[in-house]
């Protein structure tokens, strides 16, 4: 059966931290860093990458458009 | 005697108060003083700074482009400042969040590490009272007893009761601080 | 140490003079460097204090001309904005001087031309000498050099404003609105009671007098140059008696630097490290900039060397020094401009340069 | 019957005189003008409210700009489209007086649209008057924005045409959507019947000043027989079959009461 | 696991990534603001539409002043409230061209109201966008005309009195009124969904310029949270309890087709 | 008699020239006494013609910011207006002349201030030379004195406006925008086809090319110091450059009449007037008020024993003139204004009295 | 029988001869005259006064107000 | 030479055009002219009037406050204009609906009745040629050739077959203007 994953990549330099990715994806995937960037933002990050379905919520909310999301399907066995 | 003054980091961490908190001291010290914001719309999200003097004469320009001291409180502040310190000048920071920590051999560079001892403290606004504890131990401009009056004064009557608190965070500041380069007196 | 003085950026500082001076009301629309003085008032709640009106406008277009409607009603009204919004108010400013109605603006400025920048500057010096509007006529322009003056000068430009029956310009800039001071208030005014309102205005026509009209209408050519010329007299009147202006070290200057409001403050230092040099510096600042003091300055020409008009703009107020010095000795000029502020040093050096190295 | 005549024409048997809140300059406008007209209903009807002592009126830029040496209160006179911002702060600096703004269409429905527009949304509580005439008359007889399509004025010299320049706008239906108006009408003075119904609607707008209402908005269908280039009777007749259908008269927005 | 997840990330496998149209000057606006993703829904969509070559954009003064950074696209800066001014001439000299403002609720709704009107009743084939927030952004946070009955701003800082200030004006639901309006919307952009209603209704403002109807105006209800004082995350959910409730998303007027 | 010339009022001319220059757009809002100008674009039809756009804004603020939008655009396109209208103005231009814009504007000058009459008169000269408007900019003015030159002025005012990337404004009065003289056109010219448009307009951003942005804005004060810099280049070349004036019998003169559009005309009269009393009068007429004739008027002054600056304003070329003159002679000024056009003969009397008398 | 007579007086000086009387007239009392007052203007007179009831008519459309008004009831003997 | 003249009536009495065709005439003569209207709202309902110059000179002020020569055509425009008629010069007048007639002594009056005889041709709109010629016949600036070349100049070419009946009117004007007034030559 084929299952969809997704992943995002954030750039973290341009992440202004204001977590309306987090609260937009499906799956609790987004957290924030404790870390911040050159600009003293704590920038988002998958803190649980297995739940991503690439569904681009986070992406299409980002504000600043610092998300790139992947999509993939990947066949898996019923176990 | 004249100081010009820097202080710089990121909104909300108390810039803007500190420098009239210091200017309200200079005034109850018989001080001419002044204070002059950076303003605008590259506040946001980005730095606050504040240019302040205190002087026994009557102050010319409110903007300056090179300080006696500067007080520093993130990266983008310490790009922006460390060259602007008058040779022989005074650099304070918070090392918290700097990558690039100074580098000049012609200024004498202190340490703080204020938010750290904030949030220790319990008490993160204090960073900016710990920071100015600090930068007077290191240029006792004000007697401590005009910054007490200058802080009642500064502050709105309903928050007199933070007094003891912010009193707490100078003495706090005044103890921590630490020597980082300091040039060989002439 | 006077417990009496308070810290106050410019800007909030003639928002209370003008709440303390008894103002009926002010009017006005946001605009950077200056916001913070609709900002002060509306969280000063004066309404309250004394019942002025502080009203938030829909645009400077609409603020100018509530100013020219209630000033019609006798009332002290006022507006502050910065240069843009300025420039959108010539018509109404023009208006207001052919209505002979007593307001006051404040003209916080800022870098131009355009929407420019919002650091400080005096580039908006024709615009406010000259007329930025249409016609003859003059604002009588103050310039205050410091927080102090931001709050005296607000009650002085409307005394101004109703011995003229003219509008007061008070021009100021970024620096000057932004910066804290020390600053001191006279104590609270009381508005003026309505038996107390000019007899011209439009408070109601009562049946023992003529209905008032407020209005700059003439089509007559002879009527409308007739009131002309009473206008100019009325400035010529001002430039009589109205001329301020503040001398630092011109007894023995040899040199004498020219410079208004923030300049003027940094010329100051420029004469004491002049002086420090050895080069006999002195100051003259304008605080009236129309009427200017031309005869103050006429006289110095005959003792000093030569002249710098020192302005943060590209050279305004230097026509003004060199009519007044009519060729008796070089006047030159040194601006920074566009927002930016020119150091002591510099001013020294242009000195040099401008002046002595000639 | 001369006798009879004569007998009539004596003081106690007047039933219309002019009013004498008009003064007795002789009015400017040309002839068959409905400012005249609305002019003169206004001063009658601040006759008969007996508030004289407490208006004040706020003339145009437009052929009205005279308005102050006819009706006999304290007035201003306006920069073109400014009436509302100066009715604005004399009204909040004198609450206790009547201030009432007088417009044409140029006036309040091109240039000071964004006054207009926002004296209304507020609900400033004061009276406006707004003469429609289609036309620029006062500067020779260019387009408004009310001009009617197809109309030729001097600046369309080819007849409006609508898919340049926009439909005609109905500013005073704009006006009625806004919170800030209570009470909206629009009215005509060229025949006594209208002139009749034009004055009640003037009453009340001053009255719903009086009792602190907000914006009472009059519009008045006019005529400039100068800028239409045709004599009053024929205007009025055009004014009639052509403006009346594309503005028609009666109240916009009326208070429940 | 790990395995897999790199495995996903490469080219092939994208399926959101910053349009081109975007240069990649970071956006100044504050985190989580609205106009940074209304930016974005704009440059994606001249970008599927193909059409940058042809496109001019009005940047207005306010917070998104800047927009020339970011949409790379020629641009115009205009003077505050007359975007409309400037597209009426640029179009009408260049009609081939594909024309969009983009304003504040500053610029458009009080400033600049009488070009909101007047260009919205020409019916000029232009695409306006208006971000509503409710307050003056960029100058600090100052009362708007369309900010909230009893919101807290700095020229309110006891709340919007509406018996002083009038009610908060919905100036979408005017110039929907007007007859050159073809389609008028009001979107939001705080949540996936939102954005992609915004997403379509900006991609229909745009082809009905294509096919020449007049204005579209895409009103987007936003969050300032500088203004509001606010956190992002709160900032968007006040916009929904508060903002939403009072500007109703949805189409205002759309086309008979 | 050449039968090319025909009949029209200044404004008619100056409408049918823009037509003939291939001027794209014209915006306005009809003002006394210069609607004529709006009128004859529409009554002529030009979008047949040449496709010019001619189109009547609600506003003068929305005319002026639809030349920024246009000349944004690489448009070559024009507004007129009166005093008050060209008031309303004052920001666009400002933005206008920030952003580097070519435009034209025309003045066509009435009695101020306020409403004022509809009368000729000059006194919107401050405004127009010294920057009605916020900040260090300056147009270059054109004042033409006939209905020939009201015409010959649009293409050049074009030029020069492309020239310099600037406004450029045509300050004429009411007497020559309503007065019909005889005026002869040249032929038509095309208007610029979509690739003759300059490269810096916003005409859509090619693959090849960055993107366009036209802007007044830098808030870093540094830049827009050194774009401000950039501009006073620009007025310095302008000065070096463009100063056109015309000379009528001063080889001899020992009073210097100057004096622009129609006074000068009238002093034209006024300088025969003087020479038949025995009195060596001469004219120099400024044809651009900005860069002012400074030299040629200095150059003079070693020449003449005085001057008399005639103005239909209160005074306000005359502080041009004494810059120029720098005290060498005396400078006065003759007025007459509000609306009202002086004589010769009255121009004589007064050269008696303030000149010679002296 | 009491019969309701009316008179009008036009100030012919002030007159603008506009005719909106003229037409106003319900009982066609008012005509202009061929005379012209002294701004060039033929003004409206009564050529019918019998036929005036003193409706105020005229006088209420009379932009310029120039028409005074009187009525009077007159007993009448029916013949 | 230069003649300066006012025209002055009410509006629609065709004062301007009258002025225009005069120009017109003078342009085909080779000379320099102006006309110069009055303007704005005072128009309405009031008087029209237009000043004149034809001269061999370039012309300097278009707005003048005398005149050589005065052709009036209404009460109000004789009370403004006959005081500013030069000593010497020419006062023309249609006496239809005059008051007051001139009273001058120091001037050259001279009456044509112009509206009368135009409504006795039928030809109402042909008054101001009427006038036209009568003055022509008094001061003959301009040949009566380029009167009509001018006439024809400054009409639109679908009134051109109007001409005839305009040249008639000149002529009538010529034949009926009559003398008040002449002064002694000197
Ligand atoms: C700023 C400005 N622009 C233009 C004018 C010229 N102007 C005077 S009145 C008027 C329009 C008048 O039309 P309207 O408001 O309809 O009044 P009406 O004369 O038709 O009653 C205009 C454009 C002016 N005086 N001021
Ligand atoms: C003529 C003029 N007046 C005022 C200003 C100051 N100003 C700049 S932006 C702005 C308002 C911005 O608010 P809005 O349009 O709502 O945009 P936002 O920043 O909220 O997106 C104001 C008043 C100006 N630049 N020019
Ligand atoms: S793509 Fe969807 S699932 Fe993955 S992180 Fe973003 S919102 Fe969450
Ligand atoms: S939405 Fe974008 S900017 Fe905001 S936290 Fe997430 S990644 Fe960062
Ligand atoms: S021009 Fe028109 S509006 Fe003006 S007075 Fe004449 S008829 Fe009335
Ligand atoms: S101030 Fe408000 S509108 Fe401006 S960028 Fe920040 S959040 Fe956005
Ligand atoms: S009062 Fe009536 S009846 Fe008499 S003239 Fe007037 S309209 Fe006619
Ligand atoms: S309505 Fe009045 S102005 Fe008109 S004709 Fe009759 S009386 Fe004369
Ligand atoms: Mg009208
Ligand atoms: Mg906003």
């Amino acid at each position: 059966m084929a299952k969809v994953k997704g992943a995002i990549v954030v750039d973290t330099e341009r992440c202004k931290g204001c977590e309306l990715c987090v609260i937009s994806c499906p799956t609790n995937v987004i957290a924030m860093s404790r870390k911040v960037n050159s600009k003293g933002y704590h920038y988002a990050y998958m803190a649980n990458p297995d739940a991503c379905n690439g569904c681009t919520n986070c992406a299409i909310v980002c504000p600043d458009g610092v998300i790139t999301v992947y999509r993939k399907k990947i066949e898996t066995t019923e176990v | 005697m004249t100081e010009e003054i820097i202080i710089a980091g990121f909104g909300g961490q108390g810039v803007l108060s500190m420098g009239k908190i210091l200017c309200y001291s200079g005034v109850m010290q018989g001080k001419e003083v002044s204070w002059m914001p950076s303003y605008g719309p590259e506040m946001r999200g980005g730095t606050a700074n504040v240019t302040v003097i205190i002087s026994d004469e009557r102050i010319s320009s409110p903007i300056l482009n090179a300080f006696d001291s500067a007080i520093i409180l993130n990266q983008q502040s310490m790009d922006k400042f460390e060259p602007k310190v008058k040779p022989g000048g005074v650099l304070l920071y918070d090392p918290n969040g700097i990558t690039r920590h100074p580098e000049r051999r012609d200024i004498n560079i202190y340490r703080c590490n204020g938010a750290e001892e904030a949030a220790r403290m319990g008490a993160i606004r204090s960073f900016n009272m710990i920071m100015l504890g600090a930068f007077l131990k290191i240029k006792p401009i004000v007697e401590l007893e005009n910054v007490l009056k200058g802080l009642k004064k500064s502050l709105p009557e309903r928050y007199h009761h933070l007094i003891p608190q912010n009193e707490e965070a100078i003495h706090r500041g005044m103890e921590i601080v630490e020597e980082v380069y300091v040039m060989e007196k002439a | 140490m006077d417990e009496d003085f308070v810290l106050m950026k410019g800007n909030e500082a003639l928002a209370e003079a003008a709440i303390r001076a008894g103002v009926d009301g002010y009017f006005g629309y946001p605009i950077t460097p200056q916001s913070e003085v609709m900002e002060y008032l509306t969280a000063a709640r004066p309404w309250e204090r004394t019942g002025m009106v502080v009203f938030q406008a829909e645009s400077e277009v609409a603020a100018i001309n509530m100013l020219y409607g209630g000033a019609g009603a006798g009332k002290r009204v006022m507006t502050s904005s910065s240069s843009p919004g300025i420039s959108l108010m010539q018509e109404g400013i023009s208006y207001i001087a052919g209505a002979e109605l007593p307001v006051v603006i404040v003209n916080i400025v800022r870098g131009g031309p355009g929407l420019g920048t919002i650091q400080p500057a005096q580039s908006d010096y024709f615009q406010a000498t000259k007329g930025g509007g249409h016609g003859d006529y003059h604002l009588l322009v103050l310039a205050p050099s410091s927080v102090q003056e931001m709050a005296d000068f607000v009650e002085l430009a409307f005394d101004l404003a109703f011995k003229y029956r003219n509008p007061v310009m008070i021009l100021s800039d970024g620096a000057i609105g932004q910066m804290m001071e020390k600053v001191k208030f006279k104590p609270q005014k009381p508005r003026w009671r309505d038996d107390e309102l000019p007899e011209w205005a439009t408070t109601g026509k009562k049946p023992d007098r003529e209905r008032n009209i407020i209005t700059s209408l003439d089509l007559d050519p002879y009527r409308q140059e007739r009131f002309n010329r009473h206008l100019q007299e009325k400035y010529r009147k001002m430039r009589e008696e109205e001329v301020r202006f503040e001398t630092f070290q011109t007894e023995d200057a040899e040199y004498l630097l020219v410079a208004y409001g923030t300049s003027a403050r940094i010329c100051q230092k420029a004469v004491q490290l002049a002086r420090e040099e050895g080069i006999r510096a002195g100051l003259l600042r304008p605080i009236t900039l129309y009427p200017f003091p031309e005869k103050e300055i006429a006289a110095l020409a005959g003792r000093v060397k030569a002249m710098l008009s020192v302005e943060m703009s590209a050279g305004q107020m230097v026509e003004d020094v060199r009519l007044a010095v009519n060729g008796r000795v070089p006047v030159e000029h040194f601006g920074r401009f566009g927002g930016v502020v020119p150091s002591p040093e510099e001013i020294v050096e242009a000195l040099k340069q401008k002046l002595i190295n000639d | 019957m001369a006798e009879e005549k004569l007998n009539i024409i004596s003081e106690e048997n007047v039933v219309y005189k002019k009013t004498k809140v008009l003064t007795d300059k002789p009015m400017h406008y040309c002839p068959g003008c409905g400012h005249s007209t609305l002019h003169r209903i206004i001063a009658e009807v601040i006759e008969e409210m007996g508030i004289q002592d407490k208006t004040i009126g706020i003339a145009p830029v437009g052929c009205a700009v005279f308005m102050y040496d006819y009706i006999d209160v304290d007035s201003q006179e306006a920069a073109h489209g400014r009436a509302p911002a100066l009715a604005t702060a004399i009204k909040r600096l004198m609450p206790d007086r009547y201030v009432f703004t007088y417009q044409g269409d140029g006036d309040l429905a091109a240039i000071g649209t964004a006054e207009t527009i926002h004296v209304c949304n507020r609900g400033e509580n004061i009276t406006m008057f707004f003469v429609n005439n289609g036309i620029y008359g006062m500067t020779g007889g260019q387009m408004a924005p009310t001009t009617l399509t197809g109309m030729r004025t001097s600046t369309t010299p080819y007849g409006r045409d609508d898919s340049l320049m926009g439909h005609p706008i109905k500013i005073t239906d704009l006006v009625a959507q806004l919170p800030g108006t209570y009470y909206v009408t629009r009215q005509a003075v060229h025949t006594p019947a209208y002139v009749r119904r034009t004055k009640k609607a003037v009453r009340k707008a001053f009255e719903y000043q009086m009792r602190g209402k907000g914006v009472s908005f009059v519009e008045v269908v006019s005529n400039c027989n100068s800028g239409w280039k045709m004599p009053p009777v024929q205007a009025v007749k055009w004014l009639d079959e052509n403006m009346l259908p594309y503005y028609p008269l009666g109240d916009i927005k009326v208070p429940e009461e």
